[in-house]
């Protein structure tokens, strides 16, 4: 293991401070220290129920850490959910987390619910209605992004499994964050759409977006990621290169196995 | 050798729209046939059909005895040896653990055979073990498959049918279960259909392969020539 | 002091019963994530069944078995016959069909039977036993307690301790996923909804000679009543369904004593409130349930 | 529908309507009024329920609100002598205001419930709403309830048209109104969200919508457009008391939003003319029925009830998307039948199978479980 | 005179024909309160078809419309408009229930419709001034409670007093006449109940420990019973005092079940009509073969009397209209102070007087049988005096003449 708090000028994107969290008797993080540092790719790995989705959980706000805090670009950082888009923070949910009831448009729109602040459009005034528009717009301009724009007008649940990952990713990048949160955005895409996933993560940080990519596709990770940390029963046990981590016997005992012959 | 399963001509598909195109497929008793193929391609679909949740449209699906799949009703497929893990871990959420997987062995009436297999899948499947309590909402997704795969086999199947087993799963725990996959074929004789979209490990663990294109079959070999195939794999399965 | 005691005592009788009923409708929400809101009348109509039985016999257990297999019987015919072709496109549908059903079973028990109310005998006195100078309960109230004792101890026995129990639950949660693991669900369904409503009967047929006597409405209040207390409990709770029963007679009861009948409804809202807050699942709801 | 067109066909319905008393009689011009008034109710639960999710059963009690905002703002006003259009307008305001500050007192603890919790909490609000009259009863007058002053409508109009015309006329305007705002409500941004939080609330907080000001939101709405359906009620009847918002009626207005079709304002509209016109028609068919004195003893209002629940059960077994679902697809249906040249929709789009409102109130099929839905956690 | 009305053209005057008066009521035939009184509209029926099969009032049959509101005063707007807006009936006759009728009060009078016979016991519908239109029918029950504690008085003296009633205007009209016989503090106890909870065993034991030791009822007789059970089972037998509204025995006899002689043993309730077990009374025993043939022989108890009551008494005010009567013609026969009804106590109708029955006489239960005692009494102010004159005989065939 290596020293986490590498001192350097700039704040990491995203720093953990000694996070820990218990559900009842169970230990699902264990003082986990973890920076992420701006325009970069973090990957985390581990074993199921190492603690992946609730490290990410207590990142969001869903519940809060039972010790240790969190930093946001230097500035303490106390999440809320609802408010997570505003710090420029975004999260795909590892399944879809799209909502069935809404087209891909509308789905991608509710992205940028923090930016259209309270107000009912009650009378739908031209400025009001302007503005749905411009929403749609850079909706349908994500959508686009991802080459999915056909699929603009489809209630969400009536897409094939492939395009729904997308419809979701674009939700989150719709909001323009500075920390992309993935979980799993590959599980259930084929080979020909994780492919296409690696290279749309690769663009992220372009502008100067961290990406912490929670996944099970080892050669995803190793591909796309700059550092890679490693959690198994709630602790961190290793943290570097794809190369470092691929080396790493821990990792492999713990996380990787032997490869089936 | 038998087959375990043989389709014949079989098409299905929700309301007007046809998603499987007169599927002929038959998986030999004893062996793992994996069926891969793009998203969308129907595979879900084909598992649906066989397990009697979507009527066919045509054609017949039969299993060992000659017995007549398409006439048995859905609750009655376990008593005929077919059991089903299906797509998007199909954990009962407000059920604890232990009711999961004791529930998988319940059509069953011997009590202690069920009680035997109920201890092994602890064994097997050991992060299940240390929540044995916990309701199937609180855990996690990898957990949850897990948990899927132990009830099925609970069920002490003849044909066991899997839809994505690796989703969401560590590369740790997929090799384990595609080698413990391989191990029952090898110990009991378990025919096993596998739908992955992870094709390589698929390939690596399958005795045959199929592959599914908008819903029909388009090649249908020994996996290991399959995985040789670069031309079928470029066009197909995109690697 | 005796007051209190007398109060506590007469709404502990009278919450038995309303646990009974909200046990019915804890039943078939766990059978089919149904709140059944033609229970009352359902239960009803066994009820009046099991009146002319006894009217014909001049016995109360006969009327007693025959409320219990006449529910049984009304539950698996209601679901059978109505409530399996509720499509699930929206969870209202069934709260809609149960209200319709409510209507159709309160008109036909009124053309049958008539409007009036009609005294139906008890087994027991209903004359309270002293002890020590304090009022407490009468031998019916001590019968009514025996009934659901029996029933909440078998209820619980059931669902956590036999196959069928567990059968019955996982065909609840999820329909498709248990019929693939071979359990006859269409049948659990039927099962569940006869259980539930054999229940009903019961529990209409001890409060109903409690009461004003038995006319098609008999059970309204009662229903709404069970509904909160097996809100109060947690729907999927049989221990909460007996709890809040109790703990809602009781409080009708000290409230009606010593504020004002008028004032119980109010109260009976600021206990729904007051649990619903701490608990928004009943206070016997399960752990929170984990959505991410 | 754009919000141009939404205008126009809003003013149009309202011409078309008014007119309209002119040629029907003086009782239906009422039950045009009631229908108006209680369309706002169940209006108001469509948005609620329909596209939030929230089940609510004491819709009755939140027009009550109104209706007694309404009686209390119009007699006072009246006490002080006050005359013409502002003795009607305030009071309507005022239902409004009052219904929407009780629905926010609710809808803050009712916001944290879901499915039959909040059913159940609604529905012991309308149980205890006679209490509360009673308990209140110097100001709310008890059981009976409020006598209202009401400004009948202006001389100019005495001799032109009669109460029970103006009085749809009021209903009318106030309920188009109404819809329409709830229209561009549900359509904007608003009704993105509430359908969101209704769906995954968890993904909705985590795309910057806060589910819980979404839901006390949406039961402000609602309650304010059940304010105005009760202010229109008693403007109407002259009257507000405890038993005419009872949970039958509660009930009966759920049903009406179901059995129109709750996924859209248009089933509200439907089922608030069924609400009035059902029973009406039922009645006076019975009431034709030449029957032996024993059995019309039997039957009597009897009857009607069976055939109004039977009506119910059919509603719901056979049109389960309500009357706007069955509509919408013979007019699908029709529409095919006249392009069967035209070739199928793009191979792009994927088929949509018949849109389902997904309410998730009583839980009964979790999406979760149904292995149809795809590698959904 | 009342004949000056009958030179308008008949077809002028709403609801009525050569050969047609139809006329109009709410009443709960469904729904909770429905048991109580779903039978009373039948009775009414029974006696018009009796009136009708024998020529009817001047050559014109009676029809009568009767709504179902559930007693829902919701239900009773729309019923009552239905009812004078489109079939134009000539007058309502017996609405039934305070909370549905005062619903339609302003309704009704805005639109010049004769109500009639309101069937409850407020005092509301006798505001001449305000409700020009409306008649009462029963005596109100602030005059039965004062009759009642008056009696009390005198023929227990001493006694501790106390009150039970619902928790609506009935009650506390009820209670303010006891407290106006009584004096401010003359109840040791007062408790209420509210129709939502049949558990009552709260309030009676809160009077068993009062000590009271007569009790005045001001319920229905649903909870009338329950009263007298609860505090039977409680082992408390005081003197039950009850308002004529609950105070039916064949009624009571029904919730009670076998015990009811006993318990009912002593019961002293008001009342003003024919009592139905009296079959000496000529009155009884006709509207007994009235029940018999035209309302299919239906258990023959107090709602019948009460609902062939309200018949006699709208034929009697029909006759006295005139050849042709009209709305004006109607409401000067009742002001005239001819139209008389068949009760123990007189009407009260006049130029500035619209209630009901003025008095009421007291029945005792004796042996499971419920009688008349004494005399009837009026009350005039809060003066409460015996009441000497005899009550109008019953005219041939009980048709008005
Ligand atoms: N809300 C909760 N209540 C109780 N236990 C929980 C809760 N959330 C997580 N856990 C438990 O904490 C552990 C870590 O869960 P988590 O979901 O973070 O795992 P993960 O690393 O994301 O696994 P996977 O790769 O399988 O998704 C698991 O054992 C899980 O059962
Ligand atoms: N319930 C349904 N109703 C209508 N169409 C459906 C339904 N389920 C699947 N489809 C369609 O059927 C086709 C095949 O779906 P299926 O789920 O069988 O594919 P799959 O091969 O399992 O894909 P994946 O790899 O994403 O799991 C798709 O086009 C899909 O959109
Ligand atoms: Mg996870
Ligand atoms: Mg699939």
């Amino acid at each position: 293991m290596q020293e986490q708090h590498t001192d350097r000028s700039e704040p990491p994107r995203l720093r953990l401070d000694g996070i820990t969290v218990r559900f009842g008797g169970l230990t699902a993080l264990d003082s986990v220290s973890l920076d992420i540092p701006a325009g970069r790719i973090v990957g985390v790995m581990g074993p199921n129920g190492a603690g992946k989705t609730t490290l990410f959980n207590v990142i969001c706000g869903v519940f809060p850490p039972t010790e240790g805090s969190l930093e946001l670009d230097g500035q303490g950082f106390t999440p809320r959910p609802h408010n997570l888009t505003r710090s420029g923070v975004a999260r795909t949910l590892q399944g879809l987390g799209l909502f069935p009831g809404l087209t891909a448009l509308q789905n991608v729109t509710a992205g940028l619910a923090a930016g259209s602040r309270g107000g009912l459009d009650l009378l739908a005034l031209p400025g009001a209605v302007r503005r749905e528009a411009r929403l749609a717009e850079r909706s349908m301009q994500a959508l686009e992004a991802l080459g999915i724009g056909g699929y603009a007008a489809s209630l969400s649940d009536t897409l094939p499994y492939g395009i729904r990952k997308k419809v979701a990713l674009a939700r989150a990048l719709v909001s323009e964050p500075r920390l992309l949160l993935l979980d799993e955005p590959a599980g259930g895409l084929s080979h020909d759409d994780i492919e296409e996933l690696a290279s749309i993560i690769r663009t992220v940080p372009g502008d100067g977006c961290s990406v912490v990519l929670v996944e099970h596709h080892v050669d995803l990770v190793m591909d796309v990621c700059d550092r890679i940390a490693v959690l198994d029963f709630g602790r961190l046990i290793a943290e570097g290169t794809p190369a470092e981590i691929g080396a790493d016997p821990a990792v492999a005992d713990a996380y990787l196995g032997v490869e089936v012959a | 050798m038998t087959a375990a399963l043989v389709l014949e001509g079989v098409s299905a598909g929700y309301g007007a729209v046809r998603v499987l195109h007169g599927i002929d497929l038959s998986v030999a008793e004893g062996s793992i046939t994996t069926v891969v193929g793009a998203n969308g391609a129907g595979k879900t679909t084909l598992l649906r059909t066989i397990t009697g949740q979507l009527r066919p449209s045509a054609g017949s699906i039969r299993i060992k005895d000659g017995k007549d799949l398409t006439r048995v009703p859905v609750e009655d497929m376990v008593r005929h040896g077919v059991a089903l893990v299906p797509e998007g871990r199909g954990v009962i959420t407000e059920l604890t653990v232990d009711e999961n997987l004791r529930l998988g062995g319940l059509w069953r009436k011997d009590r202690k055979a069920a009680d035997e297999v109920l201890t092994g899948m602890y064994e097997l499947f050991e992060p299940l073990a240390r929540r044995r309590k916990a309701a199937g909402h609180q855990l996690s997704g990898g957990e949850r498959q897990m948990l899927a795969l132990g009830r099925a086999l609970m069920a002490a199947p003849s044909l066991l049918l899997l839809d994505e087993p690796s989703l969401g799963l560590a590369p740790k725990v997929t090799a384990q279960i595609l080698g413990m996959l391989r191990r029952l074929r090898d110990d009991t004789g378990l025919t096993v259909l596998l739908i992955e979209q992870n094709v390589r490990s698929a390939l690596a663990v399958a005795d045959h392969g199929v592959v599914l294109n908008l819903g029909r079959i388009v090649a249908s070999r020994p996996a290991a020539e399959l995985a040789e195939d670069t031309d079928l794999r470029h066009t197909y399965l995109g690697f | 002091m005796d007051r209190f005691l007398f109060l506590t005592f007469d709404g502990l009788a009278r919450g038995a019963v309303l646990a009974a009923f909200a046990l019915s409708l804890v039943l078939i929400w766990r059978a089919a994530r149904i709140v059944n809101f033609a229970q009352g009348a359902m239960a009803v109509a066994a009820t009046y069944i099991a009146f002319t039985v006894t009217a014909l016999t001049g016995s109360y257990w006969a009327g007693l078995a025959a409320a219990l297999v006449a529910g049984f019987l009304i539950g698996a015919l209601v679901e059978r016959g109505v409530m399996r072709f509720v499509g699930n496109s929206s969870a209202l549908n069934p709260v809609i069909a149960g209200l319709g059903l409510l209507m159709l079973i309160q008109a036909i028990l009124g053309m049958v039977f008539g409007n009036s109310y009609r005294t139906m005998v008890t087994p027991f006195s209903s004359n309270p036993v002293e002890i020590f100078g304090i009022t407490v309960f009468s031998s019916y109230d001590l019968f009514v307690f025996a009934c659901i004792a029996l029933l909440v101890g078998g209820l619980v026995l059931l669902f956590t301790k036999t196959p069928l129990g567990l059968r019955l639950r996982a065909s609840a949660f999820a329909p498709d996923l248990a019929r693939l693991l071979g359990v006859r669900t269409s049948r659990m369904l039927t099962l569940g909804w006869a259980m539930s409503s054999a229940l009903g009967a019961l529990a209409a047929l001890l409060v109903i000679p409690t009461e004003l006597g038995l006319n098609p409405h008999a059970a309204d209040t009662v229903f709404v009543y069970a509904f909160t207390v097996a809100v109060i409990g947690g729907l999927d709770s049989p221990a909460g369904a007996v709890l809040g029963g109790l703990a809602v007679g009781v409080l009708l009861s000290w409230v009606s004593g010593y504020g004002g009948a008028t004032l119980a409804p109010i109260a009976i809202l600021l206990l729904l409130l007051a649990v619903l807050l701490v608990r928004p699942g009943g206070i016997f709801s399960m752990t929170k349930e984990r959505t991410v | 529908m754009s919000v141009t067109k939404r205008y126009g066909f809003a003013g149009a319905a309202m011409v078309l309507l008014i007119g309209l008393t002119f040629v029907i009689p003086s009782f239906s011009s009422y039950q045009l009024a009631t229908a108006c008034a209680y369309l706002c109710g169940i209006a108001g639960l469509t948005l609620l329920t329909g596209a939030g999710g929230q089940l609510s059963l004491g819709q009755a009690a939140l027009m009550a609100a109104g209706a007694y905002s309404y009686a209390l703002t119009a007699n006072t006003m009246a006490d002080a002598g006050t005359e013409g259009p502002l003795l009607l307008l305030v009071p309507l305001a005022a239902a409004v205001i009052g219904a929407a500050v009780l629905g926010l007192v609710i809808g803050l603890a009712a916001g944290r419930l879901h499915g039959p919790y909040l059913a159940g909490f609604t529905m012991a609000l309308v149980v205890a709403l006679p209490a509360v009259t009673s308990t209140f009863s110097s100001v709310l007058g008890g059981d009976q309830g409020l006598w209202i002053t009401v400004e009948k409508r202006p001389a100019s109009l005495r001799g032109i048209v009669s109460n029970e015309a103006w009085q749809a006329w009021l209903a009318v305007v106030c309920s188009v109104l109404v819809l329409t705002l709830l229209a561009n409500l549900l359509h904007g941004r608003f009704g993105r969200h509430l359908r969101a939080v209704r769906d995954n609330p968890v993904a909705a907080a985590l795309a910057g919508i806060n589910p819980a000001r979404t839901k006390v939101t949406a039961f402000v709405i609602s309650s304010a457009a059940a304010g105005m359906g009760g202010g229109l009620l008693a403007y109407t009847t002259q009257s507000a008391g405890p038993g005419a918002y009872s949970l039958v009626f509660s009930l009966f207005l759920l049903m009406a939003a179901v059995v129109g079709g709750i996924g859209s304002l248009t089933g509200a509209v439907w089922g608030a003319v069924l609400l009035v016109a059902l029973p009406h028609l039922i009645s006076t068919a019975t009431s034709r029925l030449e029957l032996s004195t024993d059995l019309a003893q039997r039957l009597d209002g009897n009857l009607a009830v069976a055939i109004f629940g039977l009506v119910l059960v059919l509603v719901v077994l056979l049109a389960p998307q309500g009357i706007q679902g069955l509509l919408v697809r013979a007019g699908r249906r029709l529409g095919q039948a006249r392009s069967v040249s035209v070739p199928p929709q793009s191979a792009k789009s994927a088929p949509s199978p018949a849109s389902s409102t997904p309410t998730r109130l009583s839980a009964r099929h979790e999406p979760e479980q149904l292995p149809a839905t795809p590698k959904g956690q | 005179s009342p004949d000056e009305g009958g030179e308008a053209a008949a077809e002028d005057v709403p609801g009525i024909t050569d050969t047609t008066v139809t006329v109009g009521t709410h009443q709960p035939l469904t729904g909770p309160a429905a048991a109580g009184y779903s039978t009373i509209s039948p009775a009414t029926k029974a006696y018009f078809d009796y009136v009708n099969d024998n020529g009817g009032v001047n050559g014109r049959t009676i029809e009568y419309i009767v709504k179902d509101d559930g007693y829902n005063p919701a239900n009773t707007q729309t019923a009552v408009r239905e009812m004078v807006l489109q079939d134009e009936v000539f007058a309502l006759v017996g609405g039934l229930g305070t909370p549905p009728h005062s619903a339609v009060l302003d309704f009704v009078n805005d639109n010049e419709v004769p109500d009639l016979f309101v069937a409850s016991g407020s005092p509301t519908w006798n505001q001449p001034e305000d409700y020009p239109y409306t008649y009462g029918f029963m005596v109100d029950y602030p005059t039965e409670s004062r009759i009642l504690a008056t009696y009390a008085q005198e023929e227990f003296p001493d006694k501790t007093y106390c009150f039970f009633g619902q928790d609506d205007d009935f009650g506390e009209e009820f209670q303010a006449g006891l407290e106006a016989v009584l004096g401010e503090d003359g109840l040791a106890d007062t408790q209420v109940y509210s129709t939502a909870n049949t558990d009552v065993a709260a309030q009676i034991s809160a009077m068993k420990e009062a000590g009271c030791e007569v009790n005045f009822l001001a319920t229905i007789n649903g909870f009338s019973a329950q009263a007298v059970g609860t505090a039977a089972k409680l082992g408390y037998f005081p003197q039950w005092m009850a308002s004529s509204a609950g105070g039916d025995f064949n009624t009571l006899s029904g919730y009670l079940g076998e015990n009811t002689n006993k318990l009912l043993q002593g019961f002293v309730s008001a009342n003003y009509l024919p009592g139905y077990s009296d079959t000496e009374d000529e009155w009884t025993a006709k509207f007994s073969e009235i029940n018999e043939e035209y309302n299919a022989g239906a258990p023959f108890d107090g709602n019948t009397i009460f609902g062939m009551s309200i018949g006699y008494l709208f034929v009697e005010a029909l006759k006295e209209a005139g050849e042709n009567p009209t709305r004006e013609s109607l409401l000067e026969a009742l002001e005239s102070g001819n139209v008389t009804g068949n009760g123990h106590a007189p009407l009260g109708f006049g130029e500035d007087s619209h209630q009901g029955y003025t008095g009421a006489m007291l029945t005792r239960v004796d042996n499971g049988v419920q009688s008349y005692f004494g005399t009837p009494f009026v009350v005039t102010g809060d003066e409460v005096e015996e009441y000497t004159e005899e009550r109008p005989a019953m005219p041939a065939d009980g048709l008005p003449e």
